[in-house]
């Protein structure tokens, strides 16, 4: 159970090596494969959350959710996702045709390259890199330009404001995030993801660093402009922001992105403050699972209990409450290290 | 404590999460309880219809339409068809507000969605019985009615006779006071009309019979006051 | 040829490089420009992979991609006032062209010449895969002072952005 | 064999397209993303020629890396710039900001 994939892969590189390729090509097929099957997982993963978003704010607010196709409805997700496919793909006539074309495609893309440095499970990493952390940060921060192109592309004024307000959100939670994230590095003393897990052998890191896991977790859902957090979206005043003028599968893959980000910065946060894959009794890769969708289950619910912020408190709270509590939260750290290591407890 | 109120907000829907959801109804299978008012769809009654086309000037939507002919030997409106076009209806309800013989009327029915338009639109023809029933029930309705209207007549006669006769006597029925029988006996002696509607009343309801009675006295009585002043 | 599977990334790479770098100088349309010169720096994001420059390719991506471009974008947005097919055109007097043109000509092939047919003193890299460790001692090291200067520029230039960018209030 | 003679010549041919783009076009915006062009052609000298002269120390990283910096810090203050010219000419071409030319 518990070296189920990390066999499969060995397999198929030994099998690959046996055909006569060279080690470098074939750790690089081992790559595209790794990749196919992130791309499989997302999309899993996209269809259960979506049934499960809509079950959760169902139930928050005494109504069913979906529950006509199959149990519990659960089907319900595959009927729409034949619906979307199926759909016309219209694109309106004075866009700026390339970029609105390409902008989901762009985000999709940047979504599945999180995935690379994700510790799925013990030695289960696509990419082991030893700035794990802030490949994670960086290519998490491209999707602003994602939207922006998905604003501009659309040439309707809502979705440009929708843009420029995801980007102005994105752009101002990305620091209080990176900082929040710092303590933990600190602790563990490494960038590399599984180095920050094997830290977690003894004692959860949210134990440790609270603070640190309370600004990551508001900063995570307005990076995803999730919850209380989606001004961007805004369906009520912007009707869907940046998303208003697509249609089909262009939609869905917008769709499609925000939740794989979703299942991202949720099972970094597992990683970073939960222990990632290290639990008793189970395999590993199940106890990244369990945790990441708990943690999703709490997005929902926050989702699903606030109204939305206004536009001018979401700035200024990022800049004048997160900052700082953050760096704050650095600077204890630090000390608090310097105070162990000379008491000579750590 | 900062953040007191989300906490609650949370704790709220973390509650409202497990509470027994039986305030959905879950509507193919268990069919929604509809109030007495509701309006479902509008039906037609063609037996009722007199065809005056109050519910057709009614109608903001142009909704209903209707299509008659003259029938030859009583010369009133027949109705030959009736249209409701049910994609235009806003259920506004003037239609069946307004209807003297109640021939329109809302049913609970609301599954109203149709494949094609042209199913939408509810078309009522005459029914061929109803015109079988009409010519039956004409010839038996005059023999009836002539006989009725004979004997109607005939009552009414015999009971102006009687009050001519002998006003203190049958008027004594409708009124106690001798005094009063006395000025209403004046009172219908004078006027052929009055006498007429008096006994046409006391034929057919004396209740009615005895209040306009009293009504007829108090008039006199002050007239005659009036006089003796003068 | 034996292309390695690293040659082969080097060459995709400087070719997207190029290439988007070229759709920044040549596109009429600014915002596409703006659009080529992200993928421009992604590009050399991933030449500086190819060198085994990890962090420093990271934060060119976050630091360049994610933010400056961003900020380039925005201020487009924000001084875009005409027909976006057109803002992006050459210099109106030909002569201007004529030099940048002769100008980068001369100096590219004087340079890729010269480059060409020098040796240089290339050393065998020690394998150590430690670059962030290396870096960080330097930066704490013997560069903590410039490292610290950085710092302070990037404070000056923030808060003087934000002076510039909100104007003169008039009193 | 990709050596540091390939490095260079493309850093070399995007320090040319950067030089032409500074040189030939009429918005300051457009300049000024030439310029971080020539910017990130000097970074990929600086890079390649710490990889493959000092490979033993990382000055050559340290110092894109203050590059880098240094951009950050000149686009935040020339778009700074730029807009607040544009408040004022309500245009963003080069050959509108001749105050200082007389």
């Amino acid at each position: 159970m518990e070296h189920w994939f990390t066999d499969i892969a060995q397999a198929l590189v030994n099998w690959l090596m046996g055909l006569g390729l060279s080690a470098g090509w074939a750790d690089f097929v081992l790559l595209i494969v790794q990749w196919l099957c992130i791309v499989m997982i997302v999309t899993i993963n996209v269809i259960i959350l979506i049934w499960l978003e809509r079950k959760v704010s169902g139930f928050i607010q005494l109504r069913l959710g979906p529950n006509r196709l199959g149990p519990y409805g659960a089907f319900q997700t595959i009927a729409d996702a034949i619906k979307l496919l199926t759909k016309e793909d219209i694109i309106p006539s004075r866009t700026d045709k390339w970029i609105f074309m390409t902008a989901p495609l762009f985000f999709i893309v940047v979504s599945v390259m999180l995935y690379a440095v994700i510790p799925m499970g013990d030695g289960m990493q696509v990419v082991d890199f030893n700035v794990g952390l802030l490949y994670f940060i960086s290519i998490g921060s491209l999707s602003t330009i994602c939207l922006l192109m998905a604003g501009w592309g659309s040439n309707n004024k809502w979705s440009m404001l929708g843009a420029m307000r995801a980007v102005a959100q994105m752009i101002s939670y990305e620091i209080p995030l990176a900082i929040s994230l710092l303590g933990v590095v600190m602790i563990a003393g490494s960038l590399r993801l599984s180095d920050i897990v094997v830290a977690q052998g003894n004692i959860w890191f949210v134990l440790l660093q609270p603070i640190a896991f309370i600004t990551y977790f508001i900063a995570a859902t307005a990076e995803l402009n999730r919850g209380p957090f989606d001004m961007p979206e805004a369906e009520q005043e912007l009707t869907a922001g940046a998303y208003t003028e697509y249609t089909g599968m262009r939609w869905a893959l917008f769709f499609l992105a925000e939740y794989t980000n979703l299942v991202a910065v949720s099972a970094l946060c597992a990683t970073m403050f939960f222990g990632g894959w290290q639990g008793p009794g189970l395999p590993s890769w199940l106890w990244i699972i369990i945790k990441t969708y708990l943690i999703m289950l709490v997005f929902m619910w926050m989702k699903w209990t606030f109204p939305r912020i206004r536009m001018d408190h979401l700035m200024s709270f990022s800049w004048k409450i997160l900052l700082p509590v953050s760096l704050a939260n650095l600077v204890l750290t630090g000390f608090g290290l310097e105070f162990f290591k000379w008491m000579g407890w750590w | 404590m900062y953040g007191k109120g989300l906490l609650k907000g949370l704790w709220i829907t973390f509650k409202h999460s497990f509470e027994k959801k039986d305030l959905v109804v879950r509507y193919p299978e268990q069919m929604p309880h509809l109030q007495e008012r509701f309006r479902g769809s509008l039906a037609f009654d063609f037996e009722k219809c007199i065809a005056c086309g109050i519910c057709i000037r009614n109608c903001p939507n142009n909704v209903l339409s209707m299509e008659t002919a003259k029938d030859e030997d009583s010369k009133k409106k027949k109705l030959m068809q009736y249209t409701i076009d049910l994609q235009y209806c806003m259920f506004c309800n003037l239609c069946v507000e307004d209807c003297p013989t109640n021939s329109l009327y809302f049913t609970h029915d609301f599954e109203l969605s149709q494949f094609h338009r042209d199913d939408i639109k509810r078309v009522y023809h005459r029914p061929p019985e109803l015109d079988q029933q009409e010519a039956a029930q004409k010839t038996s309705d005059q023999d009836t009615q002539t006989a009725a209207d004979d004997k109607k007549e005939k009552q009414l006669r015999a009971m102006i006779n009687a009050i001519n006769k002998n006003p203190q006597k049958v008027l004594a029925r409708v009124l106690d006071g001798e005094e009063q029988v006395e000025v209403l006996a004046a009172v219908l002696m004078a006027d052929e009309k009055k006498l007429a509607r008096m006994a046409e009343m006391m034929i057919t309801d004396k209740e009615k019979a005895k209040k306009v009675a009293l009504a007829f006295v108090k008039k006199e009585l002050k007239e005659r006051e009036k006089g003796g002043d003068q | 040829m034996d292309i390695s599977l690293a040659d082969l990334a080097f060459i995709i790479l400087a070719g997207f490089t190029l290439l988007t770098a070229l759709g920044v100088v040549l596109f009429k349309n600014i915002v596409h420009s703006a659009i080529m010169l992200v993928f421009s720096f992604l590009g050399v994001a991933g030449i500086y992979f190819t060198m085994h420059a990890g962090f420093l390719g990271l934060v060119q991506i976050l630091v360049y991609a994610g933010a400056i471009s961003v900020l380039i974008i925005f201020a487009i947005m924000l001084v875009m006032n005409q027909d976006p097919e057109k803002t992006n055109l050459p210099s109106p007097n030909i002569p201007n062209i004529m030099a940048g043109t002769y100008l980068t000509i001369l100096l590219v092939g004087a340079l890729v010449g010269s480059i060409w047919f020098t040796s240089f003193p290339e050393k065998v890299a020690p394998v150590s895969g430690d670059e962030l460790g290396l870096l960080t001692g330097l930066m704490l090291g013997d560069y903590v002072i410039p490292l610290e200067l950085a710092a302070l520029l990037l404070l000056v230039a923030v808060v003087g952005a934000i002076i510039l960018a909100r104007g003169a209030e008039h009193k | 064999m990709i050596g540091l003679t390939h490095y260079l010549i493309l850093a070399t041919l995007l320090f040319g397209i950067g030089l032409f783009g500074v040189l030939a076009k009429r918005s300051a915006i457009a300049v000024l993303m030439a310029v971080e062009l020539m910017l990130n052609a000097v970074n990929i000298n600086f890079v390649a020629i710490n990889k493959y002269v000092v490979p033993d120390t990382g000055v050559g990283q340290l110092f894109a890396l203050f590059v880098i910096v240094v951009a950050a810090a000149e686009v935040a203050v020339g778009l700074a710039l730029i807009i607040n010219i544009f408040r004022q000419k309500k245009s963003v071409n080069l050959h509108d900001f001749n105050l200082l030319k007389w």
